[in-house]
């Protein structure tokens, strides 16, 4: 082999310099984990740190952190004399299945009781192991009664499952604006064909089946909607109903089905991208209008204590917080509370404390519902969280309450 | 439905031609499989995005910074790790592997995971007869991507450049003999390749959004597209862009994404057995 | 002592010290017991997808599939015994699942063999990226985006206390079994006729041998032992999806090679070792992992081509004595 | 005389796109010949070994080997039926072992499964020792003893060409085609490479020599055809052949 000398020298020496850096961004992580304090009680934060998904994952663990701190700066928490201090453990699932499974694996062989993960396609996998080690989870996750029923009983859910957004303030909102024939065009995974099924299943116990005119799915990775759109476009929807894409493949399809001369409305029901790119992204003028649920606008924030969470998120990460943020936020103080209520931190105690627990954070009143509601079909746990939930349309590049 | 198919079938083709040129140019001179294409790709995109937003520069102004700036880097990269192992043609795939890992990763780090947008500065619509539309900006992106090709056509087929680039791909050996110096050529060669994956992200990425991984997805389609065109075979790339475009247009269309998807890499692998030299290969 | 036993002592003495982990690891550190059985699985496992891949690169085949033979080691399994549970017997899915992953290899090797390095790579890359529309835009059989869950644990393994344990020694039988039969298939003139291959496969066809045959052996055989994988990992994680194993599963399984070296059979061990044990120690770093791998890669492909495998001869030489050849195994 | 004859080439000719290699070409080589083909560069004796190997198919005509047509049939098959060749460079598996590369010559290495490979049966070990067995009769034969185990890559390259043809000749064949066997050796590595094979010829194999060097094989051929821009333009004794104007013409004129 031809090895050029300094291309060598030059080469190993950048090298070993950025190991080294690497090694020791890696080695506080670690040591973090590895640490033995008595007093400390772990809750692991099982999300994607890099890949497409990690903003995601970025904004449920942000949320837990801020929470976590939160809690331990107000003195922790007491069982039976003895003072827990909350820490947060990352493990980087990338957003696939079998390393969510495996980060989970390696959590239980921590010994870690208590767990934050997001994402469908990556919870559900690991839902057998959470029953088995009775692992304690708040879980962003859309989906109905596949995720929360009575055999799920450790698995909280933080965000408003595809029931309370779709049937209930979707149906809503769809006949408000009118619509005479939907398109659904949503991401070919776990959540997108939920939502599908759920929106179906709304349609049909109002009686409005015929409206939806179109079915779609593609990879949630897609930035040419075109063809989809072409496909769509050609029943003549009068409202196309994305579901639960981000920012910028909401953005994308929107644009594109702009282009296309699309002159209809839309919204994005379940999932709650970010404005800012959004608007970006997908250009002031095209994304006008479009009603999305789970969305604050800043300035009109609801009560102090979000306001200073807001705050609080800006100053530390430069972004505005995203609704995962502040849902897992609220969700980590109620089981922090159900755990002081139990006194105890075995798994089944804490989730019978939590069930009939209410505490006042964020958004005012937060509890859990699920059990006996009619709107809410097969669940028949309160494992499903629930607090105001606002519709947002976006006005002149920016959110506002819908009227 | 049937003109739209069409338009959008030309549109992505001429996507596809632009993002895959550079690919099969590196492939041709240095008969080496760039994995790295996607993240020059997407440092162009960056590149345009920070020049334009936060420099305020104009848009076209922020393209003709990458035509300066990226085939430095390309000689960079080529200087410092691909050309002594040129010749091991799985070192050359591993490294460009590495190369890809790395600066993605590095880019996760730096450029962070908030999505990012280029706007291009001519939008509107025109519309065709049959029903279709065709969007402005798609339309010219479209156009310079032509023109970038048809410049690319002049490089390598009318200058000195391109005279040392063909002898070097015909055989290093004999081009040396010739008193071309075949090192020098290739890294010339390579920042070719480079500055057109970074042009291709300052154009492409207007029509989709910007983030460290934005280049794997359009690498992609490039892959699937060299492979079809022959590796190497400029020409061939170019009918494989447009018979891949006219592939996701319409199998996207009539039969649903995947299947587009899944027909383009179905594709793939009959040429690979039957014709491995490509669409235009002779043998 | 009798030089052919050596060998199998050796190993023995190997695999009895990795069987004895688990009561050692429960007496003297029962906390980090669980933690050590789940690397543990993953670098037993790897060592298995590593050794199949290194007896196809002796035959001269770079696949980049190999996630894709795991897939559909995987899915038959989960397919057979959990969604339809046609099989009621979990090791049957296993045999199932491995001969799905050989027919499809029979018939994709047969057609593909005499294509040569990248483009071999290339062919079997697309292969594997062709899987995934498949699966998910077919909820019967393949469960389209939710894939397969609740896939069952193999019979028998419900005689350890925890399965940690029973998923560690059934990890620890799989990779000593491969690389019993590894071994003795390389020991044997068809390993002969498969490094001669590899070599000159045009010297190989005018000693009367079919180049073909041999060759598609060697990938079926390959697939088989990577499907067997498959459906032990489906088990072991217990659900699968389209997306569970990716491009960067069988980048993965072409590393090992490279970080041990694919001079010997120790190098694909060694770098499945290393990687796996590496990939979690980063569990947490997020793009710091990409970063990390990247520059690995790098530092390998550049400085020690020859992989770790090749670290004693190399410091020798820096030392001063120049051996006459550089091992140099990329082709 | 037809059944003395192993190899009958018939009107063979082969283009290459416009290219013509070789033109209608016949002869026939009888059993225990010492056969010669030659010509100068580019007369088409190369192509000739690839037709009559099966590397290349004929565009016309027919080639029967032992009384069987094998024209057209794949290599390897062809090779099975009993012919062996070898390469004009030094071709060899340099990685493995002098022995190891002569066992790859030996025929019956190629009847082994994997299975039985695998779990090494009585059968499959039989036929490892019948592999070894024969594997140190050719090298017994080539004198290659003190070499066996050295990696071939390490060979001067004299030596290299003496073990190809042991890898050709491991398998008893009934006819040896050696393709420019002396290229690149120095006289006294040519007269070493002719000596083995005159003696295999004087055990009963069947030699047919491809040579570009005509005055080396004059003193060893029994018969030679010469070649010239794919014709044959000469066929006989080698008293013949030298006196040919023909020959001498197409020589003189190169």
């Amino acid at each position: 082999m031809r090895l050029s000398k300094k291309a060598v020298s030059l080469f190993s020496k950048v090298m070993m310099v950025t190991v080294l850096a690497a090694g020791l961004l890696a080695a506080p992580l670690l040591a973090s984990s590895a640490n033995a304090e008595v007093k400390k009680l772990k809750i692991l934060s099982n999300n994607p740190f890099s890949g497409k998904a990690a903003s995601w994952g970025f904004s449920q663990d942000r949320g837990v952190g801020l929470a976590v701190d939160k809690v331990n700066k107000a003195g922790g928490i007491k069982v039976g004399g003895v003072t827990y201090m909350w820490e947060k453990v990352r493990c980087d699932n990338r957003y696939i299945p079998a390393d969510a499974v495996s980060c989970l694996k390696r959590g239980v062989a921590q010994g870690i009781r208590f767990m934050c993960t997001l994402g469908g396609a990556v919870t559900k996998p690991q839902i057998p192991l959470i029953n088995k080690n009775k692992i304690v989870t708040i879980a962003a996750i859309a989906g109905g009664a596949d995720f929360t029923n009575a055999k799920n009983k450790y698995l909280f859910r933080t965000m408003p499952s595809a029931d309370l957004t779709i049937s209930i303030e979707g149906i809503k909102i769809y006949k408000k604006l009118g619509v005479k024939k939907l398109g659904l065009l949503t991401a070919d995974n776990v959540l997108g064909r939920s939502d599908a099924k759920t929106l179906k299943n709304a349609l049909k116990v109002n009686k409005m089946s015929d409206i939806l005119v179109a079915e779609e799915f593609v990879p949630i990775n897609t930035s040419d909607f075109t063809p989809a759109l072409t496909r769509i476009l050609a029943k003549n929807p009068d409202h196309i109903e994305g579901g639960a894409w981000p920012a910028a493949g909401l953005a994308l399809l929107i644009k594109q089905a702009r282009e296309l001369g699309y002159k209809g409305t839309f919204t994005n029901l379940t999932g709650a991208p970010k404005v800012g790119p959004l608007v970006k992204i997908g250009g002031k003028k095209n994304v006008e209008g479009v009603i999305m649920l789970r969305l604050w606008p800043p300035d009109q924030l609801p009560t102090k204590a979000f306001k200073e969470y807001w705050a609080d998120y800006r100053r530390l990460y430069k972004q505005d917080p995203g609704a995962n943020s502040w849902e897992s936020y609220m969700a980590f103080m109620h089981l922090s509370a159900a755990i002081e209520k139990a006194q105890s931190l075995d798994p089944d105690k804490v989730v019978a404390a939590m069930r009939d627990l209410k505490i006042v954070t964020l958004l005012g009143e937060l509890q859990l519902v699920g059990k006996d509601n009619p709107l809410l079909p097969g669940y028949g746990i309160n494992n499903q969280y629930t607090s105001p939930l606002p519709v947002t349309v976006i006005k002149d590049g920016k959110p506002v309450i819908y009227q | 439905m049937f003109m739209q198919m069409v338009v959008t079938g030309l549109v992505l083709g001429s996507i596809y031609m632009l993002v895959a040129s550079g690919l099969t140019l590196i492939y041709g001179i240095m008969h080496q499989v760039n994995m790295a294409h996607g993240v020059f790709f997407m440092l162009g995109a960056m590149t345009t995005y920070y020049a334009t937003e936060v420099l305020g520069l104009p848009y076209f102004a922020a393209l003709l910074s990458l035509v300066l700036v990226f085939p430095v880097i390309g000689v960079a990269f080529e200087r410092a790790i691909f050309r002594s192992i040129r010749h091991i043609w799985l070192a050359g795939y591993m490294a460009t592997v590495g190369v890809w890992m790395l600066m993605e990763g590095l880019g996760w780090q730096v450029f962070g995971t908030e999505q990012k947008a280029v706007s291009f500065p001519i939008t509107g619509l025109v519309k065709l007869p049959g029903g279709a539309v065709l969007p402005l900006n798609k339309l010219w992106v479209g156009l310079i991507a032509i023109a970038i090709m048809a410049g690319v056509y002049y490089l390598v087929g009318r200058t000195a450049l391109g005279r040392q680039l063909r002898a070097v791909e015909q055989n290093p050996r004999a081009a040396e003999l010739m008193g071309i110096n075949a090192d020098r050529a290739m890294a010339k060669g390579f920042a070719l390749g480079v500055t057109l994956a970074a042009l291709a992200g300052g154009l492409v990425s207007t029509l989709y959004s910007v983030d460290p991984s934005c280049g794997s997805t359009p690498m992609l389609k490039a892959f699937i597209v060299i492979i079809l065109g022959g590796l190497g075979n400029v020409t061939g790339s170019v009918i494989a862009a447009f018979i891949l475009g006219f592939i996701d247009s319409f199998g996207g269309t009539l039969l649903g994404h995947q299947a587009g998807h899944f027909m383009g890499f179905g594709l793939v692998i009959l040429i690979l057995i039957f014709k491995p030299s490509g669409i235009l290969g002779d043998e | 002592m009798n030089s052919k036993l050596a060998p199998y002592l050796t190993a023995l003495v190997v695999m009895a010290a990795l069987a004895l982990l688990p009561p050692l690891t429960k007496l003297i550190a029962p906390a980090q017991w669980e933690l050590t059985a789940h690397i543990g699985i993953k670098v037993l496992l790897n060592v298995g997808f590593g050794l199949c891949l290194w007896l196809m690169l002796q035959a001269g085949e770079l696949s980049l599939g190999q996630s894709g033979f795991i897939t559909i080691g995987a899915y038959t399994t989960g397919i057979l015994v959990a969604k339809y549970k046609l099989i009621s017997v979990v090791w049957l899915g296993y045999l199932a699942g491995a001969l799905a992953a050989t027919v499809i290899a029979l018939l994709l090797g047969y057609l593909i063999v005499h294509l040569r390095r990248i483009f071999f790579l290339l062919v079997t890359w697309s292969f594997a990226e062709m899987l995934h529309p498949v699966l998910t835009s077919f909820e019967h059989p393949f469960g389209g985006a939710m894939g397969i869950i609740d896939i069952p644990a193999p019979e028998g393994l419900g005689l350890f206390a925890e399965s940690w344990t029973g998923y560690y020694y059934l990890a620890l039988i799989y990779a000593f079994v491969v690389l019993w039969l590894i071994w003795r298939i390389a020991g044997s003139k068809v390993g002969l006729i498969t490094k001669s291959i590899g070599q000159n496969d045009t010297l190989v066809t005018f000693c009367g041998l079919y180049v073909r045959k041999y060759k598609v052996m060697v990938f079926a055989l390959g697939c088989f032992i990577t499907g067997v994988g498959g459906g032990i990992l489906a088990s072991y994680l217990t659900a699968i999806s389209p997306e569970t194993f990716t491009f960067f599963t069988s980048l993965d399984i072409i590393m090992f090679n490279l970080i041990g070296g694919m001079g010997t059979m120790a190098g694909p061990i060694v770098g499945a070792v290393i990687l796996t044990g590496l990939n979690e120690y980063l569990f947490a770093a997020g793009y710091w992992r990409m970063v990390v791998y990247g520059l690995i890669i790098i530092f390998f492909i550049t400085l020690l081509p020859g992989g770790m495998v090749s670290l004693p001869a190399v410091i020798r030489k820096k030392l001063g004595r120049k051996s006459s050849k550089q091992e140099v195994s990329l082709g | 005389m037809a059944e003395r004859s192993i190899l009958q080439v018939d009107e063979v000719s082969k283009n290459f796109g416009g290219l013509v290699a070789l033109s209608g070409v016949s002869f026939q080589i009888q059993k225990g010949d010492f056969f010669g083909l030659i010509g100068p560069n580019g007369a088409g004796k190369s192509v000739m070994v690839n037709v009559v190997s099966g590397m290349y198919k004929p565009s016309s005509g027919e080639v029967q080997f032992d009384g069987r047509s094998i024209t057209g049939q794949r290599p390897d098959r062809i090779i099975r039926s009993g012919l062996s060749r070898t390469f004009q460079h030094s071709t060899l598996f340099f990685d493995l072992s002098v022995r190891e590369n002569i066992m790859m010559g030996v025929r019956t290495t190629a009847k082994m499964g994997l299975v039985q490979a695998t779990l090494g049966t009585a059968g499959a070990r039989e036929k490892d020792r019948a592999i070894e067995a024969r594997a140190e009769q050719v090298i017994e034969l080539l004198g290659l003893r003190q070499h066996a185990s050295e990696l071939a890559a390490n060979l001067p390259y004299g030596l290299q060409k003496v073990v190809a043809i042991g890898i050709a000749i491991a398998p008893k064949p009934k006819l040896l085609i050696l393709d420019e066997p002396l290229t690149g050796l120095v006289a006294a590595e040519v007269d070493q490479v002719m000596g083995h094979i005159a003696g295999l010829n004087r055990q009963g194999v069947t030699i047919f020599i491809i040579e570009h060097n005509m005055r080396a094989v004059m003193g060893y051929c029994n018969r030679i055809v010469v070649l010239s821009f794919g014709n044959k333009i000469a066929e006989g004794l080698p008293a013949e052949i030298q006196r040919d104007p023909e020959v001498i013409k197409s020589y003189l004129g190169e």
